[in-house]
């Protein structure tokens, strides 16, 4: 077997396996938050690509989920050859009909991108992630305020899974090997000077350009994923806090750490869930002010990040040095 | 220091999971407690517990207590889909109440469907929502209802011959409920010369007050929620605007006159019920709501009071607890007298029950008429 | 004709209120280079004091200037003091960071107000005080003009000029101006940088609490999330004037007041914010650092 | 075609009412070592800035192998053979050494995205150049050894090798070098001057060095090009302008 392949494979059968004891051991609930986690790894580290690698501040990541998700949904829903074959190929064409269109809103996106710089830029891709929003809510064929329901559900949990996982993997090697590339340090490139990269001969244009346009196509898919898991979209799903809740987990997991990106989805997910028990103590829901302070604390305790811009690997050699 | 926090951070999440075993009946619900709609979920979970308080105090139904959980879903989609999935499969819930929104609504119930688990909604008046399968019930009307009523109202009692509609495009409530009452009131010979939309949290309306100001129009429709539209009262007199305003249940609330102030009196809108009635459940209700919570209950507090207790009718009327045997004793209400009126759920699983109209009148609401269907 | 002049008026009516509102954003940025996301929920608690203190002293329906005043005063002071802790526990210990950290902050200091302000005030709207009666102080031809919306614009204006010319003419101004021009070189040579940051807080918080209590009166409708979408526009506002620049601010907010309001009345209802958006995209791509931000020419 | 590798005519460069740098022209043959120099804020970095598409020229024309570069992006410059260095250091900071290397040699592969995904035979092959081609640069300096740590936590003088070689390593024909030896000692500014002359000859380099420092490009340059508040007031062999009245002149004026 060729070796870009198997690391890919065995990660994805080890994957596979605890799918299958999730499959039974756990209920529906978890099950659920397990997907959530999935997808908001894909969206963080898709938004690592410009955020965290490129150095790039998008503020607008909400958006391209959301173009992935309508697009998809619409496809499933619309098209009777996706709705009643929901066949393998009927789901795949749609995510990455999603993936695609959000890539060419990324590109749109990006263009501004050349001349503007740090809050500018957020700010303007805010706008675009609020303008996308605005005319979804508009758009009568796909619901406006109602959003898309009735979107088909993938036929179980271990599909679910599985497919989740599958792309959570094509979007981690994807950027993997992306940056332990000359490519990839062209991005690296930009994000530490961009005046020497040029110099160096780095078309920092085409590279920022790049970055947007991949880092949106990810988005998309997660954004299809996330349709076909809720079965339920609506422009209220895709607001500006949810393009924060993206930002927050890339510079909660460190930038440019693919898996401190999917520690972070770990963290950003499970704790509001995890804090609905304290509810029934306390009588008052207080898990977003504690989720709030707790994102203060880690921004003032640990302003890398979890992991900084290590790896899990590094960390862990690091780790084991130490105390041997 | 520093690493006991973080590592306590760490672990937190991993705290989550973990669920008891009970002997009450578990009955769950699902609302906007914080969030922009965060108003309409806390008069829903107060009439709830109200109801669910009363039937304890009294011995429970068939000896057992019922447990209420709530799970805040913040107005949000997503959040609404991932509470009943807990609701369900973490918290083993017999059925489900909420939302009052009928796009979270729409959100869960393919949820509650696919669990086989009853979920009654008591104020998504979207007519999609009961659609979602035969666990899915309603106690309120629904729009192309509430539409046809403030339509014929606005023809018939009004005179109004030309409308202006203004209609939060944010809400699927708002924006269903505009399109009914254009197409009923054009159907009925009138004609409607500014269909104009905001979004809900918006403060400033005159933008689209001063174009409707130009058309003349008879009668402003205006399908929100009274959060804005007592904004949008204030604003439309100080425009010099001077005809009626008519609106629907999502008006309903004491709060809708301090904001509007003598800006809104003199406006109608479509309600479940009236405060003014001599029924005495009703003059009942609103006694013990205002000594437990100090205030007019809304008609959100009213719907969701007579949910919850049609809800306990059912499970009492069941032989053994389950999820099934509580829908089928759902689908067989007949006539339950609620609160909101007689209420009988039809074989779409939707309720039949007449509208009010009421005008305000400075804190009180003045009775008009009442449209059956 | 008549419709168009309402629509100015009604424009710069809601202009000047997200001038007052930019103006704290731009403030902090122009001293600190960074976006004090916080902001609004600072207004939303000034709405908040002034609602409880009106509450509590009985004043609710007693409107006239004293009581404006004292709502005043005890909003500027709690907004203060609220600002203020915010950047000493918050902002201060991560004043070197990298600026993506301090923005997460400052958005989380906004949820944690937000949250905090749903368990504490309730989650539902409340109703603001009645504080002035309003007069029509001018009426031609069926257009009226109300005293709120001059005040509104007046107080903008006032504190457009007298922020100027703090910053422009007084000792603690000069001390800002060298803070934002180079923070290190100004402490070196002396300047207290803390004591100037504090300041600046202190300045933007009360501007915060003015248009809290000014806003109150016009819409008299508040809830602990009534700070966000109003603060996003005018933050957009003081973006679009060229962000760190006063004049810019309220030359932005009144920009984007009138363009909403046109948008609205002449083109389309429902992409109003899109098209707010969609403005400030086209300025910043042909001038981007807003109308009347400096230009900088980085050093090679 | 001109002989001139590099031909300057009447550069000009105006931020608003200020001429940094008014109507110069020189020009550099193949293969020549030359330098620019000036007082203080005479504007020589802000010719290096015009020169790599930085800025561009108000007025003038920049020929480099007979092609006008000026308007094209510094990229496009860069891949045309021109490379230079910084004053103020522009490493990029959070890379291995190595890394800051390899970024340069980015223009020269051929493989895609497609290759780079599925780790692609030709992916492989161009990856191990690059890796080969980079280390010898390194070597050059003796920073081979410190090739995978970070570039900040090389000490000031290793700092500026180690722009020169990312400089080196996209390929050019001319490369300019904005005060190399600035922080040196003296013993580390001959060194560095051998160096640099060395590479000359051993990759037939043209250089363009600005210095401030009038006595170190005595020594090298064959060439001097002296400017003062942008304009150019004398060129010429080092001995020539030792010698220039106006030269000292020059730099009394400003140093006294």
């Amino acid at each position: 077997m060729h070796k870009s392949v198997k690391t890919p494979l065995i990660a994805f059968a080890a994957l596979l396996l605890f799918g299958g004891l999730l499959n039974f051991g756990v209920n529906a609930y978890i099950q659920l938050i397990v997907l959530f986690v999935i997808i908001n790894s894909i969206l963080a580290m898709s938004l690592n690509l410009v955020n965290g690698y490129t150095g790039q501040f998008s503020l607008g990541h909400a958006g391209f989920m959301a173009i992935g998700a309508y697009t998809s949904a619409y496809a499933s829903t619309q098209f009777s050859f996706f709705s009643e074959s929901f066949g393998f190929i009927g789901i795949f064409v749609t995510t990455i009909t999603g993936g695609l269109l959000a890539s060419a809103a990324g590109f749109l996106v990006g263009l501004p991108s050349l001349r503007l710089k740090g809050d500018y830029l957020a700010i303007v891709t805010l706008g675009f992630g609020e303008i996308i929003r605005v005319t979804l809510l508009n758009m009568e064929a796909v619901g406006g305020p109602r959003g898309i329901s009735g979107i088909p559900s993938f036929p179980n949990f271990f599909f679910s899974f599985s497919y989740s996982c599958f792309w959570a993997l094509i979007c981690f090697f994807f950027i993997w090997r992306l940056i332990r590339s000359s490519h990839g340090r062209g991005f690296l490139s930009v994000r530490e000077d961009e005046i020497a990269a040029e110099a160096m001969g780095i078309n920092t244009t085409k590279t920022k350009v790049q970055a947007f346009v991949l880092s949106s196509f990810f988005a998309g898919v997660a954004g299809a994923l996330f349709a076909h898991v809720t079965n339920f979209i609506s422009p209220s799903s895709f607001t500006f806090l949810m393009s924060v809740n993206a930002v927050i987990m890339v510079v909660l997991g460190g930038m440019g750490s693919l898996s401190g990106s999917i520690a972070a989805a770990f963290f950003i997910t499970l704790m509001p869930e995890a804090l609905r028990s304290l509810q029934e103590i306390t009588g008052v829901d207080l898990r977003m002010v504690i989720y709030s302070l707790l994102l203060i604390l880690i921004m003032i305790l640990r302003p890398q990040g979890l992991f900084g811009d290590k790896e899990l690997p590094d960390i862990w050699r690091k780790y084991v040095r130490k105390s041997a | 220091m520093k690493n006991t926090i973080i590592t306590f951070l760490a672990i937190l999440p991993l705290l989550g999971a973990c669920t008891k075993k009970s002997n009450d009946i578990l009955i769950g619900e699902f609302g906007s407690l914080t969030g922009n709609d965060a108003t309409f979920g806390l008069s829903t979970n107060k009439g709830l517990r109200m109801a669910f308080d009363e039937i304890n105090a009294a011995g429970g139904i068939n000896g057992k207590k019922i447990k209420l959980i709530t799970i805040d879903d913040q107005g949000k989609s997503e959040e609404a889909a991932s509470a009943v999935t807990r609701l369900i499969t973490q918290d083993n819930v017999v059925a489900i109440i909420g939302e009052v929104a009928s796009g979270r609504s729409i959100a869960a119930a393919p949820i509650a469907q696919k669990h086989q688990i009853p979920m009654v909604t008591h104020a998504s008046t979207n007519p999609e929502v009961t659609k979602k399968g035969d666990f899915i019930f309603r106690t309120c009307f629904i729009d192309p209802f509430q539409g046809f009523v403030g339509a014929k109202f606005s023809i018939q009692t009004l005179k109004a011959k030309k409308a202006a509609i203004l209609r939060d495009v944010k809400s699927d409530y708002s924006v269903g409920l505009a399109d009914v009452f254009a197409t009923e009131f054009k159907n009925m010979g009138g004609e409607i010369i500014a269909d104009l939309s905001f979004q809900g949290g918006d403060l400033d309306f005159k933008a689209q007050l001063t174009q409707i100001r130009s058309k003349n129009p008879d009668v402003i429709f205006i399908p929100g929620y009274y959060t804005e539209v007592g904004l949008m009262a204030k604003q439309a007199r100080e425009l010099g605007i001077k005809v009626p305003l008519v609106g629907g249940d999502g008006w309903d609330s004491a709060r809708l006159h301090e904001i509007g102030k003598e800006a809104i009196n003199g406006s109608y809108y479509s309600n479940h019920y009236t405060t003014e009635s001599t029924d005495p459940t009703v003059v009942e209700f609103i006694k013990k709501f205002k000594e437990k919570f100090n205030e007019t209950p809304d008609s959100m507090a009213a719907l969701s009071y007579d949910t919850a207790k049609i809800l306990a009718a059912a499970i009492g009327r069941t032989k053994e607890l389950t999820p099934k045997n509580i829908r089928d004793e759902l689908a067989k209400t007949t006539d339950f007298p609620g609160v909101t009126g007689k209420i009988t759920i039809n074989a779409d699983r939707n309720a039949v029950k007449s509208a009010v109209i009421v005008q305000v009148q400075g804190p009180e609401r003045k009775y008009i008429s009442t449209v059956s269907p | 004709m008549q419709d168009f002049v309402q629509h100015i008026i009604n424009g710069i009516s809601l202009g000047s209120i997200y001038a007052l509102i930019a103006l704290g954003y731009t403030m902090v940025y122009g001293i600190m280079k960074m976006i004090n996301f916080a902001h609004a929920d600072v207004y939303m608690v000034g709405a908040f004091t002034a609602y409880y203190v009106a509450k509590w002293t009985g004043l609710e329906s007693s409107p006239g200037v004293s009581t404006l005043l004292l709502l005043l005063v005890s909003a500027m002071i709690i907004c203060s003091v609220l600002g203020l802790l915010i950047e000493r526990l918050a902002y201060r210990p991560l004043r070197k960071s990298p600026k993506l950290n301090v923005l997460i902050t400052a958005i989380g200091v906004s949820l944690f107000l937000e949250f905090s302000g749903q368990v504490i005030f309730g989650a539902d709207p409340k109703v603001f005080p009645e504080v002035m009666n309003q007069f029509v102080i001018a009426n031609f031809g069926g257009l009226e003009l109300k005293s709120s919306d001059v005040t509104v614009l007046g107080v903008s204006l006032i504190a457009m000029v007298i922020l100027n010319f703090i910053i422009q003419k007084t000792k603690i101004g000069r001390a800002m101006r060298a803070v934002s021009s180079n923070a290190s070189v100004a402490s070196m040579l002396g300047v207290n940088t803390d004591r100037v940051i504090s300041f600046t807080f202190i300045v933007g918080s009360s501007l915060a609490a003015i248009g809290s209590i000014l806003v109150g009166m016009k819409y008299p409708k508040i809830d602990p999330l009534m700070g966000m979408m109003i603060g996003l526009k005018a933050f957009v506002a003081a973006v679009l004037g060229g962000i760190g620049s006063i004049p810019g601010a309220v030359a932005g907010a009144l920009i984007m007041g009138l363009s909403e309001e046109m948008v609205v009345g002449y083109l389309s209802s429902t992409y109003r914010d899109a098209l707010a958006f969609g403005i400030l995209i086209v300025i910043l791509i042909f001038k981007p650092t807003g109308l009347f931000g400096k230009y900088s020419v980085e050093k090679v | 075609m001109s002989v001139n590798l590099l031909e300057v005519k009447n550069m000009t460069m105006q931020f608003g009412g200020l001429k940094a740098v008014d109507s110069l022209s020189f020009s550099i043959p193949q293969g020549q070592l030359s330098g620019l120099i000036g007082p203080n804020g005479a504007g020589k970095t802000t010719v290096f800035n015009m020169l790599t598409g930085v800025y561009r020229p108000t007025q003038g024309e920049i020929l480099l192998s007979g092609k006008n570069i000026v308007g094209m992006k510094p990229y496009e410059i860069n891949h045309l053979g021109m490379a230079r260095t910084f004053q103020n250091i522009r490493l990029f900071k959070n890379l291995s050494v190595l890394q800051n290397v390899l970024i340069a040699t980015h223009q020269h592969i051929s493989y895609g995205l497609f290759d780079t995904v599925f780790l692609s035979k030709k992916f492989q092959n161009q990856e191990t150049e690059m890796h080969a081609k980079a280390l010898s640069l390194l070597k050059i300096f003796h920073l081979e050894n410190k090739a995978h740590e970070k570039a900040s936590s090389l000490p000031y003088g290793e700092q500026r090798k180690l722009e020169i070689v990312r400089a080196m390593a996209t390929d050019p024909i001319l490369i300019l070098l904005d005060e190399p030896a600035a922080g040196m000692n003296h013993a580390e500014t001959h060194e560095l001057m051998k160096t640099i002359a060395r590479i000359r000859h051993d990759f037939n380099l043209s250089i363009l060095l600005i210095e401030h420092d009038m006595k170190l490009v005595m020594g090298i340059c064959e060439n001097i090009t002296v400017i003062d508040h942008g304009v150019k007031i004398d060129e010429g062999t080092p001995q020539k302008i030792q010698t220039s009245e106006k030269v000292i002149q020059a730099y009394l004026g400003v140093e006294a």
